[in-house]
């Protein structure tokens, strides 16, 4: 099974185009499994307590989560976009502007989680003694939901330090901030963002008509 | 001449895809909200997965490039949803079939006085 | 450990220790049989690799001419162990099913695992810690559960374990085939007496079983001590006929199907009676208001099952014209 | 021994410690993981030292109990991520994968530098946590008692834990692409060196199995700082969900431990047998079945824990289906040596000792996976024993037969033959004479991790204690004679065994570069031949 669209290699490492992008998908690869551990305890979660699980997710904000959504998803096609510019040498000069807007895109997307987060806070919605929820499961649902959209606004933090970097990078016309570069940091960012399409719907949308 | 056309006229193929995907995602995103008001029981996670799933395959499909990527990307995109996928489905066995008989456990903390009974923590 | 038991227990070596239970037996056939089939196996690869080493010593005139490269044998070494190993597997299974599901008419026996300590009680309230007394040839079902960590009840003599975890109930039930002590073990890890948290298993015979049951130290029986208990709580205050408070009445409730406030109904076992007292909140019976009081961590997990018992022996006694 | 036309090799091209603490070339990164790892090597057997010290009597008098419980501990978590895991991957695959591949570096140089330093920054955290007062909870960190009941540093030695596992993340990414990307041009998958087939399914297992160890011990750690309620029980949490995600991994990463270590056996039986490798095409099928169904297997450790009885019937069935690769193999090996021209050297002794003593430890594996047994060998000295033989006898044999195999090439000295074998004898012996009295012992039912133990088990306790004191011996001995090699070692050509892989083509040592002239490809992969007079070594 030789990789048919890998040229057969030379021995030299890195002047192949595909070794930057093979390298990001197997990571990405392992941060599935990452995330992976956290949906398999919120699918525990979920199964053994419905109403905790229910509770809980109508105690979320539904509309800064829709919001934050759509942030996502418009900053993953900005970066498309910008890959796109790069291979393009007319619309070249458009990588950079679209690079900082996904990075200032992923911010707004961080400063309206930050807002959720600290207004759960004054809710008592974050476990501990003082917790407001009474049912049974509310408190490990928070629990997970911290844990969740912290560890994305980890990866988020990482993605748009990469994309900061990389845009400044790219408008000083720096070696290091080319086509491969790029690609390499906006699968990254893809992926965030898949991460994100899955906490939208378990966590705000658990059950709505109650 | 023909060139630059075909690099523009690549250039705006890209464009168009990646713009008529932005709004389906933004479209499904809506659709999933939509789906999570109508009374539909476990159809809510499961409509909530599926849209979830087809956003991000699309993401996966255009905006990451697997409709261009080589056999061995696209193994190296499907290999960690793999790995998942056994980890639920044998634990999962575990989950389905256990009996359980539950018994709610007391931390073992003094015996406090009747009277200051403390709601469960 | 207590002297004596020392002296009982360090019998010469043997390679398997006494096969004290009917569980014993089988799983000693099995390992037998494993010990057969796979020391042939490493024998003949040993032997092997010894002539191979010793006949193609380099220096060592032989024929060496290449074997041809024969697929033949290398499917045989692949489905032939493939096939012994799903009849070892069937084997081994059929035994642990016969794990799973303990007769019906097996003895009672409550286990708590508590870090550092097993405390047991029989039906009739007779409490032992760190010692279980058996009938000979009667099976026994131990129901277990934990206080704090996981621990695991082993008997080497019978070759069971089973974990005993907490928040759950846990089974493990047999029957033992030999009289005498057998020394009982914790062999999950949980914490700093993990090594001292032994015991030992007395089988007798079912006479002087029954004798030693009866002539305990005069506990009262389970019932009892769980109406003393129902009274001491205040419980009787609410739930007692003549009560002020309007609060269900508990009498015959055990076993019987219960309608709940959110439409629920379930039947009234001894969890749904345990989660009432320490989580009244969780399910109200219909027509009630939730005003009852948890009594989480007033009441020791024995006093629980006493309340339960009593609550069982209440049904019984109205049962009776 | 660098002729002046040649470059220097990479052992002289730069002297400065920077030039050693910041290099990017895969050769200098394999020595200083071989050096941190030694280091790490000590302290995990020192450790074992003890406990068998305290074993050598029923009472528990060498040292307190929360004493031992901190000694097993750190015993298993030094051994099993800062030696095991990393060893065989991380100092002979650095250093040999791109000399194999006839490429001049990995894929990601810099990347292998990170990886090296979050192995290391792992490693002071979990060695600073033992300093400090070291963490009780074996290294399993079984919930509750790691969330709850232990007031030892569960935290900071799980940090440790999750720095090193993103070191194994990175070091398995770095392998998959290099053999995909860097292959010399003629080499095609089935003409690649069973090592390198190890390295491939290896990284496979590490990038798809460490993630769950990482995402495990952070809500170990989320558990224990903020109480989460997901493994604690009074919450309506499941210590089992724990057990799931812990062995999902762990289990994995027994084949993390094993598969180089059959990758480095499958090199030098054929070199000293002379013969090619018997069935390379089932070799190379079963390690990558092995690193596949290795995947479904993790329920075996769960037949007593509450685990549904459905549950336990499918993970006992699919362990059995996972040991057929490993038999294929060891009936491969056995075959390689028929019609050879078998020479005993040390890397020989220590591949033929890693072969005996893996087959014992995966015939005992096959009394765990049947349900029966397992009830009651599980969590006695039965188990301890299993994966001893196959982590000390398999994978460790198997590191020192390779670092003894590749020596001359890393190093252009040749080790001291005589001194080589008697330690390999040393170290088989010392094994047996340690580990199987523990098969009789768990039999007879002694539970493990037991501080202090009733006298019936005495006997064979000190059997054990006296074969770990002969097999410390034998661990201490390669350790005096490489030294002594490196100074005044006989010199080393290119070829000192007349092996056949790609790597034997470049100078011993390398140059920084590898290769001077670009390798030639052989057309078949282990072209040894029995039956010709023996070719004289390559200058």
């Amino acid at each position: 099974m030789t990789a048919a669209t890998l040229t057969d290699a030379p021995t030299e490492p890195g002047l192949d185009p595909d070794t930057g992008k093979l390298g990001m998908w197997v990571f990405l690869a392992s941060e599935v499994l990452f995330f992976g551990g956290l949906f398999v305890a919120y699918l525990y979660g979920r199964t053994h307590f419905p109403a905790g699980w229910a509770e809980g997710s109508r105690h979320t904000d539904v509309l800064l989560g829709t919001v934050n959504t759509a942030v996502l998803l418009t900053s993953s096609a900005a970066v498309a976009l910008a890959v796109a510019c790069e291979e393009d040498a007319r619309q070249r000069r458009w990588t950079a502007r679209l690079l900082a807007l996904t990075a200032a895109l992923g911010v707004a997307f961080l400063v309206l989680k930050g807002l959720e987060w600290h207004a759960e806070w004054r809710e008592h919605l974050v476990p501990g003694p003082a917790f407001a929820l009474h049912v049974a499961g509310a408190q490990q649902f928070f629990a997970l939901y911290f844990v969740m959209t912290g560890l994305h606004g980890v990866h988020m933090i990482c993605g748009i330090a990469a994309l900061g970097v990389l845009a400044r990078g790219r408008s000083r016309e720096r070696a290091w901030a080319r086509a491969r570069q790029l690609e390499a940091a906006a699968l990254y960012w893809h992926f965030v963002d898949v991460v994100w399409i899955f906490l939208y719907p378990l966590l705000y949308l658990v059950d709505r008509h109650g | 001449m023909a060139e630059a056309r075909a690099a523009t006229s690549g250039f705006a193929r890209e464009r168009r895809t990646i713009a008529s995907a932005w709004v389906a995602l933004l479209l499904l995103m809506l659709a999933s909200l939509g789906s999570a008001y109508l009374r539909l029981g476990p159809g809510n996670m499961v409509a909530g997965l599926v849209i979830a799933g087809i956003k991000g395959a699309i993401v996966a499909w255009l905006f990451m490039r697997l409709r261009q990527a080589g056999a061995l990307i696209r193994l190296a995109a499907v290999a960690g949803l793999g790995a998942w996928c056994l980890l639920l489905a044998l634990s999962g066995v575990d989950y389905a079939t256990r009996t359980l008989t539950p018994t709610p456990v007391q931390r073992p903390q003094q015996l406090l006085p009747a009277q200051a009974a403390s709601e469960p923590r | 450990m207590a002297a004596d038991t020392d002296a009982a227990l360090s019998s010469g070596f043997r390679l398997l220790d006494a096969a004290a239970s009917t569980q014993a037996s089988r799983t000693d056939a099995i390992f037998l049989a494993m010990l057969l089939l796979c020391g042939t196996v490493a024998l003949v690869l040993l032997v092997l690799v010894v002539f191979f080493v010793l006949k193609y010593r380099r220096g060592h005139a032989v024929d060496r001419t290449p074997p041809r490269e024969m697929k033949s044998i290398e499917i045989a070494w692949t489905v032939t162990p493939l096939l012994v190993f799903f009849g070892v597997f069937g084997w081994a299974a059929r035994d642990y099913i016969t794990l799973a599901d303990p007769p019906a008419d097996a003895l009672p026996v409550s286990v708590v695992a508590k870090q550092w300590m097993w405390k047991l009680q029989h039906r009739n309230g007779r409490r032992e810690i760190n010692e279980l007394h058996v009938p000979l040839g009667e099976p026994v079902l131990l129901t277990m559960t934990s206080q704090d960590v996981i621990h695991s009840l082993f008997v080497p003599a019978f070759r069971l374990k089973q974990d005993v975890v907490p928040g759950r109930y846990t089974r493990l039930w047999f029957t033992a085939t030999q009289l005498g002590e057998f020394p009982l073990f914790c062999s999950e890890y949980c914490g700093s007496e993990h090594s001292g948290m032994t015991g030992r298993v007395v089988v007798m015979s079912p006479s002087d079983y029954g004798r030693w049951l009866a002539s305990g130290p005069a506990a009262p029986s389970m019932a009892q001590y769980g109406f003393a208990l129902f009274r001491q709580l205040g419980c009787s205050g609410c739930h007692e006929a003549r009560s002020t408070v309007h609060a269900p009445l508990l009498d015959g409730l055990y076993g019987r199907t219960v309608h709940l406030q959110d439409g629920r109904s379930l039947v009234a076992d001894a969890t749904y009676l345990r989660d009432s007292i320490l989580v009244p909140a969780r399910d109200v019976v219909a027509g009630f208001a939730p005003v009852m009081p948890s009594f989480a961590g007033q009441v020791t997990e024995e006093d629980l099952q006493a309340l339960i018992a009593y609550i069982q022996s209440t049904s019984a006694r109205d049962a009776t014209p | 021994m660098t002729t002046d036309t040649l470059p220097a090799s990479y052992l002289d091209d730069g002297l400065t410690l920077r030039s050693w603490l910041a290099t990017t070339d895969h050769k200098r990164i394999a020595i200083l993981y071989a050096l941190a790892i030694t280091a790490f090597f000590f302290v995990g057997g020192a450790a074992a030292t003890i406990i068998r010290m305290e074993l050598a009597t029923p009472a528990g008098d060498l040292v307190s109990n929360d004493g031992y419980n901190k000694l097993f501990t750190a015993h298993g978590v030094i051994m099993v991520w800062l030696f095991l895991i990393p060893s065989i991957p991380s100092v002979l695959g650095n250093f040999l994968l791109p000399l194999m591949l006839g490429a001049r570096d990995l894929a990601f140089p810099r990347l292998n530098l990170l990886s090296w330093y979050l192995y290391v920054a792992g490693g002071l955290i979990t060695l600073e946590a033992l300093l400090l007062g070291g963490v009780d909870t074996g290294w399993t960190f079984y919930t509750p008692y790691s969330t709850m009941f232990s007031n030892t540093y569960v935290v900071l030695t799980l940090v440790g834990v999750f720095v090193t596992g993103f070191s194994s993340i990175l070091t398995g990414l770095n392998f998959i692409v290099t053999i995909h990307t860097l292959r010399a041009p003629a080499m095609g998958w089935f003409k690649l060196p069973l090592f390198a087939w190890a390295m491939y399914a290896t990284s496979l297992i590490l990038v798809l199995a460490t993630p769950v160890l990482a995402i495990t011990t952070l809500l170990v750690c989320a558990e224990r700082l903020f109480q989460i309620g997901i493994f604690d029980p009074a919450f309506g949490g499941d210590p089992l969900l724990f057990q799931h995600l812990f062995w999902f991994y762990s289990h994995p990463a027994v084949y993390i431990m094993v598969l180089p270590a059959m990758g480095v056996v499958s090199e030098i039986i054929p070199c000293f047998a002379r013969r090619p490798v018997f069935g390379y095409d089932s070799m190379a099928y079963a390690i990558l079945a092995i690193a596949s169904v290795g995947f479904l297997v993790w329920g075996h450790h769960m037949f007593v824990s509450g685990q549904s009885l459905a549950a336990s019937m499918t993970f006992s069935l699919l362990s059995f289906i996972v040991a057929i690769p490993s038999a294929i193999k060891v009936f491969n090996w056995t075959a390689t040596l028929y019609k050879g021209s078998i020479r005993l050297d040390a890397p020989m002794l220590y591949a033929l000792g890693f072969v005996g003593l893996f087959t014992i430890g995966g015939l005992t594996g096959l009394f765990l996976a049947s349900l029966a047994l397992d009830v009651h060998l599980t969590d006695t000295y039965f188990v301890v024993a299993h994966f001893h033989y196959i982590m000390v006898g398999g994978t460790v044999m198997a590191y020192f037969g390779g670092l003894h195999f590749w020596w001359p090439k890393a190093t252009g000295r040749m080790y001291p033959e005589v001194w080589a074998r008697i330690a390999a004898v040393l170290v088989f012996v010392g094994f047996n004479l340690t580990f199987f009295p523990q098969f009789i012992l768990g039999m007879e039912g002694m539970p493990r991790r037991y501080h202090a133990y009733p006298p019936q088990f005495q006997v064979l306790n000190l059997l054990s204690s006296a074969g770990a004191g002969v097999l410390a011996i034998g661990y201490l001995m390669p350790l005096v004679y490489f030294a002594w090699s490196l100074a005044r070692g006989k010199a080393a050509g290119a070829n000192p065994f007349g092996a056949k892989g790609l790597e034997w083509q470049a100078r011993s040592p390398p140059p920084t570069h590898n290769f001077d002239a670009p390798p030639v490809v052989p057309a078949k992969v282990y072209d040894y031949h029995a039956d010709e007079p023996e070719a004289e070594p390559v200058p």
